[in-house]
């Protein structure tokens, strides 16, 4: 009765959430969304998620060999780490791309600073923006979804194809330039919320985004305040901006609901890992990222920022860390 | 010195005592110049060129200098034939010239040469001094020459802008930018040290 | 007093003779090789120039002083060469321009027609743009790129820069380089801003009719 | 100062398992003698007590066989009659070997001890009793702090010029799992209590007096408010609080009664508040109006491979293993035997530890009870979510602490205030990823202490 | 013809020499007033570390400059060997300026771990499931029977810089080759079972244990452990036994015949010799005999 | 006011989308060797915000004074580096004797950047760049300043964080130092095209 008696320090008995646990929470907060890409780009989409999970979940497993420890794979934060990146990734995307990114994610943003909960950038980021960087005429070639007919022709010179078109953000640029009617976009805001408009595989549906984030909230795997600062910040810097010209702006609801908003807001922003860690900084934080992403938007090169403003965040994040220090419930004590 | 003795502080330079790979100097010329093998070339023969030079000068005015005035000295004199490697280029190869920019000039405060000036040209005589300037540049040159050979080819699939690599091979632009300079260099550091480390045990 | 002198040039006399003779053998150096560095500044123009105007031989100075042309608000001197042809008659002309490009300065060389209506094409003399997006508007035509050749017959006046369209129609719409629009706006912007007042101080100056 | 009203919670916290379904309804039973006892002379915090007694030397029960001249310490005495038959180590729970004093109980004329609840009842006053009195009988009786840490009692309620106390803050909380022995006390032994706390009340010369219960033990509440109408002489009342993990740590409870803040570094009485526990109010009538020493305690013996789990009324100095044994033993594998609590206790291997002034507590934790992956040592890395931020009841950053001392940056675990962790364990319970931050936190404190030592050395 | 062309050289090249010589000889002013006016006071020690560095102020060594990092070594000298551009003959001489020897004159320092038994030699473990190093499982007493011996979560094999401490079976052994004696170990041993000891000697006689329990509840934590049964103390005066606990005086170290007997007598075998040459500790149950052969 | 627009630009520019150290790879060595830790990287942020700008000055002042057009050319590289390494003398010397607290502070930091690389490439852009305006050239070279700041601040943070992670053995310090710079730049490529 007592032969396998242990001796550990206190406490005795604990919750029994895992990181496993977190992470299969997120897996099925965005399996709506995987859904909806599925839905919207047929097999494509799911073979394009296939293809990052797996490279993901590899590269790991070898890092973990190289590096003689135990298999991290079971936390699967590897996979969360593939289905986010293959979210923002174009559904036409060749598949050895979608390797590289893989590839680089979890090697070089992830396992070289030692590996889940080490990482100073989000690892699905930071491979998106090197894929932007190296492959960027391929990155930005937006397949039709099958669901609708083509609604807006090709931006792209370079890429002149029936089956491609503009994202809606892409044409805000147009917009702001006096090139489009701002109207002409903002007829594309329900189908940003159902999913009628072409971007990554992640940008099409806004609804999706919506029932997953419900679903982490209730679960409390993530706290609504990144969120919340997130959406905030982006919609009333995209208000002002509409109120003051708004022919010269789309819909700020569009801007919402349009591009990587929402899973960036829901799922992206709130990795633990690379956000601060105190109510006070994850507000900082969440109002840094939408802010960002509109300022990329509105003044910047890029149609859409969302990968931008999480990594320059991401870097911001330890700073902001050691800047909203708790204090102890009784204050801080008096140094002698 | 013997012959030998030369040997082997020529070949330090190369590896044990690699100003890039081990001692981590003149990192800013390492990540700038090296999207592409001819301006990493041309960098590093420049580099060459002005350490032999100023080892040359500096060890030989070694028993005049004064403690105090001795950087100054060494400053001058890097100074100088920084300039004179600029002209050169901008006389014969103005395309170099242009691709490397300020960054010939920025030779000036490389800490190698500054380095061994003080570490080696100011306490040894002209030939020793010469073949450890030697060493070092071609060590320097060797380093940049991988990280531009990976760069080069990765980032156009090209080398010496000639290209080499299969039709089907998609470029990576990224590894022109500086963020392949800076992951590379990164990734070669990592790898010396587990080499280090092998050797070591 | 004269004692902290002699200390002082026994501390440095070694700085001092050493500086007046690495000046000097900076000087001569430059004095041998700066010929052949105008050369190559003016080789490389001719070259870009030439390329862009195949019926010029050779290019001259429109005046001896350069031209001093209002861009932006700022007076500026450019130096505007004509390009002549073999028989001595104008074929066009060339002028450098530089504007802000995505990381720094961008320097054009920009060739038009005799009549200075319709541009020759510009080429790019110095540019430190993005590796990959960027620098795609240094890609020559001969060399395949889609860019520079919409500005070849393009009208000299004011320029726009589009997403879409089609860049194989030579007019006033510049198809951008996708990803890299704000070199693409950069060139376009440079352009519209230097060759109009440039147009207007020749026929000023009555160089041109 | 230091009147005003709580909220009755606090901010952060955890809810384990309760687990008190397994004793709470158990009334308190006698032990019988065991026939050895061993006496530690480190039963609470302070200098250790020096032996009085020597080798086959006899004692009667009660009598003082252990004392210290030194202010913080409490002395100790026997439980039985019997024979001291050595003086030599033995295991506590807490810190290891210390001196112990081994009494051989006589086979003969020793009686089980019980409780004296109905000794006490509404009529009792501590108007006989001088300040003095209360005082020198807590400090002969060898009262502490009986809740954990053993503070000396008599230093605690000693009026103290320096420190004027206002408030009497009275701990009924029990907010630890499965134990349930200040439960009962409060419901068997209610008159008692509240005898011990007048009489505290007095000797502290305090105005006001609240009672904390957790708002899980209704019953108790009820008894004690009951009885709590009946005295007039003083403003008492009873303060239910939340039912919430720490709620039981002082500074949680005061925050939770009073609403106010006892400044990190510092101890209760700086805002003139004294925090007594349950059982030690109930050793106060015992000590000052029976004029019996501190040698019983009531301990509740719990776990779900217990044959018979219930509240005990054990002498101190009994071993584990005996304890065990008259509790039928046990029924399955156990995987831990705690003295104390699953969030607080030590697990203890040596069974013939023996118990001591604080053991409220002997839980059996089965496989099941302690959550496999934490049993197993499946430790991932920290992924920074935050929920020991949110759980800790002093409001640090347990993360940062752990992190800092396991890669032994003690100056930065300082930075974040380390000495004001509470050592609760809510920041482990919360850990998705099983790490032991209060582990490190307590390694860190040990080894800055060691370091601080060495300096002064 | 060739001279005029050379003079017209030299003439236009006179301003850049004017202008070299100019700007050198300003600051060649203002640094010989530096060096004289602005001399500042520092520590002999800092000023010899200083004068064998570089002096090319380039921060590889993450301090502010070659001043800084001498400040800084002097202070701390594990901090030797940053020196990049110096290299390997800058650390030597730094270490010289530093004049750092392991130990100050005398014998050397040495640690001896005052407990022998392997993790077969404890007789009783219970399962420990924390935080492995030694500091957060002695906090759990229980974690083995014997309150005074080595834990094996090698807590002073972190803290060695040399690699000179191993854990080998559940026992902190010291690799007296490897050693420098910094007294790190020491430090780190949460039981202080570690302490550092004058080798007068290469092979030091001691008592390998640090348990003051009674004999009795020594055996029955541990087959190597000091029982405290004095046989040594009446061999030879340089064992003391208190507290149930023999210690060798290391003060007064002499080894003799005497000593070499109370070696072989110990019934449990835990007078050991420890050092770069010392022999293999007595199995327990071992008979002396074995032990002198 | 469209002075003070192009004054904005340019600032803004230098200071995030520019920036000297990740874009143009400028003051890489102290950027490795002293982001150790964010007291130490601000202050030599600070010196080297200090000196650029100091620096900056002086060197355009020279080089349109006395250089450019003239046949001493020739002489600026060797000019601006004796310019540099003689103010931050000068500046090192005043502060020592003059205002102890705040050479401590950052002071100490001075000797270092003569060789920081950044400080000359900064002069020699400003005159690559053919800035024609004095106030520009001021804005542009405490800009620079601060983006170096800026870059070291945020890589000294990242460092502090990563001293507390399990990075694996060959990856620490230069190398992960280097990697989270190239990621750092990919992050602010988001700033292109603000200007």
């Amino acid at each position: 009765m007592l032969s396998k008696i242990t001796v550990s320090p206190a406490p005795h008995v604990s919750s029994k959430l895992s990181t496993r646990v977190v992470m299969g929470d997120v897996l099925i907060g965005l399996l709506p969304a995987v859904i909806a890409a599925g839905v919207f780009f047929r097999v494509r989409a799911l073979a394009v998620i296939g293809v990052c999970v797996v490279s993901c979940v590899v590269s790991e497993w070898v890092c973990n060999r190289i590096r003689r420890r135990p298999t991290s794979i079971g936390d699967l934060s590897a996979v969360v780490t593939g289905v986010i990146l293959a979210m923002s990734l174009p559904p036409a995307i060749p598949f050895s791309i979608a390797v590289i990114g893989s590839v680089f994610a979890i090697v070089i943003a992830k396992m070289a600073f030692g590996g889940l909960g080490s990482n100073i950038f989000n690892p699905a980021m930071a491979a998106r923006a090197f894929l932007a960087a190296s492959f960027g005429t391929l990155m930005t070639t937006w397949t039709v979804p099958s669901t609708v007919d083509a609604l807006m022709p090709t931006i792209s010179a370079a890429n002149t194809s029936a089956t491609t078109q503009a994202t809606p953000l892409a044409w805000s640029k147009a917009v702001q330039k006096g090139q489009v009617e701002a109207h002409y976009i903002n007829e594309q805001t329900s189908g940003a919320f159902w999913g009628k408009v072409g971007g990554c595989l992640g940008e099409t549906s806004g609804l999706a985004f919506l029932i997953g984030g419900a679903y982490l909230l209730i679960r409390r795997t993530i706290t609504w305040h990144i969120p919340a600062a997130v959406l905030l910040s982006a919609g009333v810097i995209a208000l002002t901006a509409w109120l003051i010209k708004p022919e010269g702006f789309i819909n700020p609801l569009l801007h919402l609901l349009g591009g990587g908003m929402l899973i960036c807001a829901f799922f992206i922003a709130t990795d633990p890992v690379t956000a601060p860690l105190t109510t006070k900084g994850m507000w900082i934080f969440g109002i840094g990222v939408g802010s960002l992403i509109m300022l990329i938007r509105i003044v910047g090169e890029y149609p859409e920022g969302v990968m931008y403003a999480v990594l320059i965040m991401n870097s911001l994040s330890p700073l902001i860390d050691r800047f909203c220090k708790l204090t102890p419930a009784g204050g801080t004590p008096h140094v002698k | 010195m013997s012959s030998q003795s030369l040997g082997k502080t020529f070949t330090a330079g190369l590896w044990d005592s690699n100003p890039v790979l081990r001692l981590l100097l003149g990192m800013c010329p390492t990540l700038a110049v090296t999207a592409a093998m001819k301006p990493a070339l041309t960098m590093g023969l420049s580099v060459i060129f002005v350490l032999v030079c100023s080892n040359i000068v500096v060890s030989l005015m070694r028993n005049l200098l004064k403690p105090h005035l001795r950087i100054l000295m060494f400053t001058l004199t890097i100074a100088t034939f920084v300039t004179i490697a600029d002209l050169y280029l901008k006389a014969f190869l103005p395309d170099m010239s242009a691709a490397l920019g300020p960054y010939i000039p920025l030779i000036i405060v490389n800490c190698i040469i500054i380095g061994r000036a003080e570490a080696c040209a100011s306490k040894s005589g002209v030939l020793v001094s010469i073949v450890d300037a030697l060493g070092m540049g071609a060590g320097f040159t060797l380093a940049l020459c991988l990280l531009a050979t990976i760069r080069e080819l990765l980032a156009t699939g090209k080398l010496f802008e000639t290209p080499v690599m299969p039709s089907w091979f998609t470029p990576w632009a990224g590894m022109g930018m500086p963020v392949g300079a800076f992951v590379t260099l990164g990734l070669i550091l990592a790898l010396v040290s587990v080499i280090t480390n092998k050797s070591k045990s | 007093m004269s004692n902290k002198i002699k200390f002082f040039f026994q501390e440095s006399w070694l700085l001092m003779v050493s500086s007046v003779v690495f000046g000097l053998l900076l000087a001569i150096t430059d004095a041998a090789w700066k010929p052949r560095i105008e050369q190559n500044t003016i080789d490389r123009f001719n070259r870009l120039a030439g390329g862009l105007l195949t019926e010029a031989e050779r290019f001259e100075s429109v005046a001896a002083e350069p031209l001093a042309i209002e861009i932006g608000g700022k007076e500026i001197p450019v130096d505007v060469k004509r390009g002549l042809d073999g028989s001595g008659q104008t074929a066009g002309w060339a002028f450098v321009c530089e504007g802000s490009g995505f990381a720094d300065k961008i320097r054009l060389v920009v060739a038009v027609d005799a009549a200075f209506e319709k541009m020759a094409g510009f080429g790019v003399l110095f540019s430190n743009e993005t590796p990959g997006f960027g620098d795609k508007i240094n890609i020559t035509p001969a060399a395949g790129g889609f860019y520079q050749p919409q500005f070849i017959g393009a009208p000299v006046g004011t320029l726009t820069l589009t997403k879409s369209g089609d860049a194989a129609v030579i007019d006033a719409e510049i198809v951008a380089i996708s990803g890299a629009t704000v070199s693409s706006q950069a060139v376009v912007t440079t352009l519209n801003a230097w060759m109009v007042p440039i147009k207007e101080k020749l026929k000023a100056e009555g160089l041109l009719k | 100062m230091a009147t005003g009203r709580g909220k009755g919670t606090f901010p952060g916290g955890v809810h384990p398992a309760e687990g008190k379904a397994i004793s709470e309804s158990r009334a308190v039973e006698a032990v019988p003698p065991p026939k050895q006892v061993a006496i530690l002379l480190s039963q609470h915090l302070g200098a250790p007590c020096q032996p009085l007694v020597a080798k086959r030397d006899k004692v009667q029960a009660g009598q003082m066989i252990g004392k210290s001249e030194s202010f913080v310490s409490a002395p100790v005495h026997s439980p039985v009659n019997g024979t001291v038959k050595d003086i030599a180590l033995q295991s506590h729970p807490v810190i290891g070997r210390v001196t112990a004093i081994l009494i051989e109980a006589d086979a003969e004329g020793n009686t089980p001890q019980t409780p004296v609840f109905n000794r006490f009842d509404h009529t009792f006053s501590p108007e006989p009793f001088a300040v003095e009195t209360i005082c020198g009988a807590v400090n002969d009786g060898g009262l502490v702090g009986m809740g954990g840490a053993g503070f000396p009692t008599r230093v605690k309620i000693e009026p103290n010029p320096a420190m004027i106390k206002e408030v009497l803050v009275i701990n009924g909380c029990e907010c630890e799992p499965f134990i349930t022995c200040d439960y009962r006390l409060m419901i068997e032994g209610t008159w008692q209590v509240l005898a011990g706390i007048r009489l505290a009340a007095k000797a502290a010369g305090v105005e006001k007096i609240r009672i904390g219960i957790e708002d899980n033990k209704p019953l108790a509440i009820g008894a004690m408010t009951e009885a709590a109408a009946t005295v007039k002489d003083i403003d008492i009342a009873v303060v239910p609080v939340k039912t919430k993990y720490p709620q039981g740590g002082e500074r949680q409870l005061i925050r939770s009664v009073l609403g106010k803040t006892v400044p990190t570094g510092q101890i209760p009485p700086t805002i003139g508040v004294c925090v007594l526990n349950i059982a030690t109010c109930a050793a106060i009538a015992d000590a000052v109006v029976l004029s019996r020493p501190l040698t019983h305690r009531v301990t509740t013996v719990t776990g779900h491979a217990i044959a018979k789990p219930g509240n005990y009324y054990v002498a101190m100095g009994m071993s584990v293993a005996d304890l065990l044994d008259h509790c039928g033993g046990l029924t399955a594998q156990v995987a831990k035997v705690l003295m104390g609590g699953p969030m607080m206790g030590f697990a203890i291997a040596d069974l013939t530890t023996p118990l001591t002034k604080t053991s409220g507590a002997i839980t059996v934790l089965t496989q099941d009870d302690v959550t496999k992956a934490k049993y197993e040592k499946q430790q991932t890395p920290c992924i920074r979510c935050g929920r020991c931020l949110t759980a800790c009841p002093e409001g640090l950053n347990p993360t940062k602490i752990a992190h800092a001392v396991k890669f032994n940056r003690m100056d930065l675990a300082e930075q974040y205030y380390m000495s004001a962790c509470i050592e609760c364990g809510c920041c482990s319970f919360v850990c998705p990823a099983n790490i032991e931050l209060t582990g490190y936190i307590k390694t860190g404190k040990i080894l800055v202490a060691r370091a601080k030592k060495r300096m002064q050395a | 013809m060739i001279l005029a062309s050379a003079m017209e050289m030299i003439h236009n090249a006179l301003p850049a020499a004017v202008l070299a010589l100019g700007l050198a000889t300003l600051f060649a002013v203002v640094l010989l007033i530096a060096s004289i006016k602005l001399r500042v006071e520092t520590d002999p020690k800092v000023e010899e570390v200083y004068n064998v560095l570089p002096h090319i102020d380039c921060g590889a060594c993450g301090f502010a400059g070659c001043a800084s990092y001498a400040k800084a070594v002097v202070a701390n000298p594990e901090l030797i060997g940053r020196c990049s551009p110096g290299g390997a003959e800058t650390s030597v001489a730094i270490g010289r300026a530093l004049n750092l020897q392991i130990s100050g004159g005398g014998a050397p320092s040495r640690p001896i771990v005052h407990c022998r038994a392997h993790r077969e030699d404890k007789l009783f473990h219970a399962a420990y499931d924390g935080i492995e190093s030694c500091t957060s499982a002695n906090a759990q007493p229980d974690v083995q029977a014997c309150h005074f011996g080595c834990l094996g979560f090698g807590d002073c094999t972190r803290a060695c810089k040399f690699d000179a401490l191993h854990i080998v079976d559940g026992l902190s052994t010291v690799d007296y080759d490897k050693c420098t004696g910094c007294g790190a170990c020491a430090k780190a041993c949460p039981r202080n079972l570690i302490q550092m000891v004058p080798f007068t000697q290469d092979n030091m006689m001691t008592v390998a244990c640090s348990s003051r329990e009674s004999g009795k509840t020594t055996r029955t934590f541990c087959k190597v452990g000091c029982i405290g049964c004095g046989i040594c103390a009446k061999q030879s005066d340089l064992f003391t036994v208190a507290d149930n606990l023999a210690k060798m005086n290391y003060e007064s170290y002499a080894p003799s015949e005497a000593t070499q007997t109370a070696m072989d007598k110990c019934p449990t075998g835990v007078i050991v010799s420890r050092g770069q040459t010392a022999p293999a500790d007595r199995q327990p149950g071992q008979k002396a005999a074995a032990a002198t052969a | 006011m469209d002075t003070l627009h192009t004054l904005l630009l340019a600032f803004i520019g230098i200071v995030v989308v520019n920036n000297l150290v990740l874009t143009k790879f400028l003051g890489i060595c102290p950027y490795l060797g002293v982001s150790g830790r964010i007291d130490m990287a601000f202050g030599m942020g600070c010196a080297v915000t200090f000196v650029v700008t100091l620096a900056g000055t002086l060197t355009w002042i020279i080089d349109h004074t006395f250089l450019i057009g003239t046949p001493l050319e020739v002489m600026r590289y060797l000019c601006f580096i004796l310019v540099i390494a003689g103010a931050v003398q000068l500046v090192e010397m005043y502060l020592r004797k003059f205002f102890p607290s705040l050479y401590e502070s950052f002071g100490i930091f001075l000797p270092l950047i003569t060789t920081n690389c950044a400080i000359l490439g900064l002069c020699l852009f400003l005159n690559l760049w053919e800035i024609k305006r004095l106030d520009e050239a001021v804005v542009l070279s405490a800009g620079a300043g601060i983006g170096f700041t800026l870059a070291i601040c945020i890589m000294a943070g990242i460092r502090e964080n990563m001293e507390l992670a399990d990075v694996p053995g060959p990856m620490r310090g230069a190398p992960i130092t280097l990697i989270t710079a190239g990621l750092l730049t990919l992050a602010f490529m988001g700033f292109a095209g603000m200007i």
